[in-house]
């Protein structure tokens, strides 16, 4: 009899609370805070409606980059992946893309387009598509090509295939973009709030850092963690189970 | 559509690590005629899946040429696999459906078909959750209910138990007789050959090429077990070179 | 042996500092370090370099450095988090408010409606002090300007490139903007002054832990002796100061004449009582314009936070 | 015919230096110097000694960190893929591990570990280690059940079904999380090395920033690209070849 | 081993969306002597394939039990699968290698058993560069390697053609003469399961149980084409409630 999920839930976070606790009471040291602590923290920054403005804003900035670099990182890891012509020419940018420190990017960024909006989304959208794109042209190049054949005979046309053929089994390592890739927009955000927006978690977040304020860095950060908590359970577990139902 | 004129004068796989390249196919010619019935023979190995998807327009990489009515324009093909090919993550019905989008099968019809073919329970099941047997009839079903110029079937009626794959025969002969077209059938069982081709292709190990051709005129009413044997018999004294195959 | 060997290293006159690399203070630890005024004074320096000042930071809570560089409104804050740093004054450079040749801004009123960049976030002491002065004009600068926070490299660079239209920034990265004609508009100190605090209070000093001062409170002193040793070297002796350059990282001599200039107006002369209750009432400006988020739990400003020898 | 992959990448590599040269001239900016002046930068550096010494140490932080969040990660992933009951109780463990700035996990590690060696490697490692976890879990959901029967049946044995059977399939995954992994772990090191260390390509990178000299960023950053380059060349490419060759 | 006894009360695949828990296997019961040959016969979809897993112990999801000379150790089997299941990424001999390390088969043993295959030039092949008979066939040469008490086949020689088949079936019947030990044959073939069987089960549509046993006692060197036909025959006759599968 399996225990039910929320049980299970509750458990395993109660268990990591106290795990949290009885180190920081062990430690004993401002920097490691108690979850209460931070709770209580988290609470008055809510109360002050700071927090909600803040984790709005990076969230809107959140959402509108990943959705570009999953869109475009889906569409050119795709083509990478089926052509091999076109990857091999292509290969060696996607590595220097990859590599280049954000720090870079972020800067040019800023420096061309100047202390805006776009400027911070187009920084994080470059930053995370190439990962986007090497997963995915993984799984591209794992297709199974009995499946694409059949396609080919029935008529099934670009369109159909894609939607019925391509994306059911490249569906493994989208989720595995899409999850590691809400987790490292959130680190480039941080660090593009950082270095020239005027709102937004990052900038908060750096602003408790000078003042060495790791209490609040926990409260923001729990706040976000809470977020992509219901993230997970409101779109990527359905959507987990829904798309795992034939097995 | 008329005529179909297949000509493959050579089709080889490029060599590979560990293997050098092989020829499959080679001089490989044969018509079929306008709606005409024909059953492939030949041993395992020799090319005749290779030879199905060059019709299919799978594969490219041959020298030669598939020829309808004498111009190479794409056949519109519908293809038996001699594995299912199912989508897993679709049921057996969108299965179906979506090899028929293009003409729009009303889903009675497949219904009924799947109900022929003992399967009305399994409309909404997905493949993985069906046994193999029924996976290969649902893919029969996939390409009886599509509209081609041609079939092409690669062992279709194999792990169907005897009732089933009888009652498949009749299906596909009502089928064809129903909408003409042609019939390109491989199978390693030449009752099922004889029962139902109007034409017998045998190929030889490969690189392969025709090395015989038999009509079959009896209509099919008349086609009974022991007629079956009989003509069986009768290509065994007088093929000896076919006798391998038999 | 292992515990001889601690105790050993806990007794020896080894001082181990955290520094930005290319940060002024560096000049005078070369200094110090080329000139052996550490030998000299009976202690021995030996010099961390980091990349970033929250680096430093983290290297005193880790207790992997004895001492580092950082302002005291920073040190107010962290004894109020229970941490036992002090502060010695070191220098009294300080940021300032810069807008580009031409610039019709002339006064704080003409920054109403403009572009402000701001190094170092809301929380900066020249922005807090330049609001409070700009409040007492009847200005709210932080509703009535269009503030641009950014990394102090970043905005320098978008001023030069037109995008701002004044920038607080600090003092070293001003004197940049000076070298290329920019106009100084403000400084920290001429607000300090006009808000009525007449004192040349320190910005920058030495912070360590109070615990380990007391256990060094000699090499301490030899220390902080060879330090302005140190600086009165690099601002009388050119021999010296022409050792440090590549530490300036620029080969433009105006540059380079304005960073000495600046570094040595910047060297503390004295530091009295008078400083102190300077640096008080300063304090309070700032924490009812930058508010809790600035001072946290610290109300009252703590006077035992400044290095008075041995308690 | 296919054009020898030689020809392919100096072909590309020569297109990008092109595209580079001509916004660099249009632009004509210090922030965005000449192919030419980074590579006669990269030179001096090369010539003083001082970049192979950073760049040494960083790889040798980048290859332990790389090597024990792979192991790590693969190991878990495994795990956490095959075992519902398993993964349904650390599910929010590893969101939160994902989730946490990398700024709050260095602080923690430097100030427990102090400012040493361990602490900045065990740093990377906690960054990265989730990123892997989450890729290989996919991958072991979507396992072929076929295959790992069989080996039952044939009674392979927990290593040899492991090796033989699990691995070939985890590959493109594995391949994924590599590949991005080292980029990502680039880009942590990058922080890690910035917030506490006194060498490394971070160190370097970060100082070059406090004087805005882009020239010299991206001459580090080149130089790190190519090494990069070189182990995608030298180890990853011939892996796809050999992983491939059945296909 | 000596005898096994198979009892299985209840086999059923939960509920999924979409489809309502299904009962595939009820009351099935029978036992297998040492050495002795079994074929099943079964419609397609009655629960063969799963009840060759529950006994090769691939699937515990069961109510009931499997007992080798009446314990319920585990058994040493080895499956030929209804699909080859080799693995893609090792080649022909790798494959067979890697299921026979326990016993270090010589690698000349192997090499002949696949020249008798007719395999000879693809030891060193992957399975996607072979004929689906191939594969199959590369399949048959890995199970008849392997050391075990019982041999499972889920239709082991379809997409074979049929010389090819036959001298398979000899090598099966050589083999098991030579090595002792039960074999477990599933086929939609009587003619085939008549050649081969000590004994034949016949199974019922799922929920499925054996509806008859018959035994085949004729020495295996009289077992002629004409015989089967005969031994069919009197079964069509005898055997009324089997008429449906024959
Ligand atoms: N991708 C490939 N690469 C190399 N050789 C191949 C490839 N596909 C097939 N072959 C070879 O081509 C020959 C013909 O294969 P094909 O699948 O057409 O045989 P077949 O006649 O369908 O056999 P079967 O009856 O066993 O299905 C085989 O010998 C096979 O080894
Ligand atoms: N994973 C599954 N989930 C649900 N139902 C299943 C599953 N596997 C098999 N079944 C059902 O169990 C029944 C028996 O399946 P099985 O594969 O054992 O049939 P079989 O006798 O081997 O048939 P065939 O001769 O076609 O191979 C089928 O009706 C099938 O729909
Ligand atoms: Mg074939
Ligand atoms: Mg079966």
């Amino acid at each position: 009899m399996p225990r039910s999920s929320f049980l299970n839930s509750t458990l395993s976070l109660g268990l990591l609370l106290l795990i949290w606790q009885v180190t920081a009471v062990l430690v004993a040291s401002a920097v490691l805070p108690t979850p209460f602590e931070v709770l209580s923290n988290l609470n008055s920054s809510v109360q002050s409606g700071e927090l909600q403005h803040h984790l709005g804003i990076t969230l809107y900035r959140l959402t509108i980059s990943f959705c570009l670099a999953m869109f475009l990182g889906i569409a050119i890891g795709l083509i990478l992946g089926r052509q091999q012509k076109t990857n091999a020419f292509f290969d060696s940018w996607l590595i220097i893309l990859l590599n280049v420190p954000a720090l870079v990017t972020i800067i040019l960024c800023y420096i061309w387009f100047g202390l805006i909006e776009t400027a911070a989304i187009f920084a994080v959208v470059i930053n995370k598509l190439p990962n986007v794109i090497v997963t995915i042209r993984e799984g591209a190049r794992n297709l199974d090509e009995e499946l694409i054949q059949m396609a080919k005979a029935y008529r099934f046309g670009r369109l159909k295939t894609l939607a019925h053929v391509i994306m059911p089994q490249l569906y493994p390592y989208i989720m595995a973009s899409a999850r590691t890739g809400l987790a490292l927009i959130w680190k480039i955000v941080l660090v593009v709030e950082m270095l020239g927006r005027s709102d937004g978690m990052g900038y908060q977040i750096h602003l408790f850092f000078q003042l060495f304020d790791i209490t609040s860095i926990l409260a923001y950060t729990v706040s976000f963690i809470v977020v992509i908590q219901l993230i997970e359970m409101a779109i990527l577990k359905p959507l987990d189970k829904k798309s795992q139902r034939w097995k | 559509m008329n005529k179909l004129s297949i000509e493959i004068n050579n089709k080889s796989f490029p060599e590979i690590s560990g293997k050098a390249a092989f020829t499959t196919i080679k001089n490989l010619h044969f018509d079929v005629d306008n709606n005409e019935f024909v059953c492939i023979v030949g041993p395992s190995g020799c090319g005749k899946t290779t030879l199905l998807n060059i019709i299919a327009g799978l594969d490219e990489q041959y020298a030669g040429s598939i020829k309808a009515d004498g111009t190479d324009n794409g056949i519109k093909t519908s293809y038996v696999f001699q594995t299912p090919r199912l989508l897993p993550w679709r049921t057996v019905l969108e299965n179906i459906q979506l090899a028929n989008e293009n003409e729009d099968t009303p889903v009675t019809k497949i219904e009924e078909l799947l109900h022929n073919l003992g399967l009305e329970k399994n409309l909404n099941s997905y493949p993985h959750h069906l046994s193999l047997g029924m996976q290969r009839r649902v893919a029969l079903a996939r390409a009886f209910c599509v509209q081609s110029d041609i079939l092409l079937m690669d062992e279709p009626f194999v792990s169907l138990d005897q009732p089933t794959a009888r009652k498949a025969r009749t299906l596909l002969l009502e089928l064809w007789q129903a909408k003409q077209r042609s019939v390109l059938f491989v199978t390693h069982d030449l009752n099922e050959a004889i029962e139902m081709a109007d034409k017998i292709l045998f190929l030889s190990e490969s690189p392969s090429s025709v090395i015989d051709e038999i009509r079959v005129n009896a209509p099919r009413a008349e086609r009974t077990p022991d007629m079956v044997a009989t003509f069986k018999g009768q290509l065994k004294n007088t093929r000896q070179h076919l006798a391998h195959l038999i | 042996l292992i515990l001889s060997a601690c105790t050993d290293v806990d007794n020896s006159s080894a001082i181990k500092i955290s520094v930005l690399k290319y940060g002024t203070v560096n000049w005078t630890l070369e200094t110090i370090k080329t000139s052996k005024l550490d030998i000299k004074n009976g202690f021995e320096l030996s010099v961390q370099p980091l990349a970033s000042t929250q680096a430093s930071k983290i290297a005193l809570q880790a207790n992997a450095t004895d001492i580092i560089v950082s302002d005291w409104t920073w040190v107010a804050r962290q004894r109020g988090n229970s941490s036992d740093y002090v502060f010695a004054p070191y220098s009294s450079s300080a940021g300032s408010l810069v807008v580009p040749p031409g610039s019709s801004i002339n006064s704080i009123r003409g920054l109403v409606g403009k572009k402000i960049g701001i190094a170092g976030g809301p929380l900066d002491k020249n922005w807090l002090l330049l609001r409070a002065l700009a409040l007492k004009e009847g200005v709210d600068l932080d509703k009535q300007v269009e503030k641009v926070f950014g990394a102090p490299p970043l905005l320098n660079n978008l001023i030069l490139q037109g995008e701002l239209d004044a920038l607080i920034n600090f003092w070293h990265y001003s004197a940049r903007l000076k070298a290329k004609g920019y106009t100084q508009l403000l400084s920290t100190h001429d607000s300090i002054h006009k808000l009525g605090i007449k004192a040349t209070i320190p910005i920058l000093g030495y912070v360590f832990r109070e615990a380990w001062a007391n256990n060094h409170p000699i090499e301490l002193n030899n220390f902080l002796t060879a330090s302005r040793e140190a600086a009165e070297l690099l601002c009388t002796s050119d021999t010296h100061w022409n050792a440090i350059l590549p530490l300036t990282r620029t080969n433009d001599a105006i540059t380079q004449e304005l960073l000495r200039h600046s570094y040595c107006e910047g060297r503390i002369t004295q530091f009295t009582d008078g400083e102190k209750t300077a640096i008080q009432k300063i304090y309070s400006i700032l924490a009812s314009t930058g508010g809790a988020k600035l001072v946290g739990n610290v109300k009252q400003f703590d006077m035992q936070l400044f290095w008075n020898n041995p308690r």
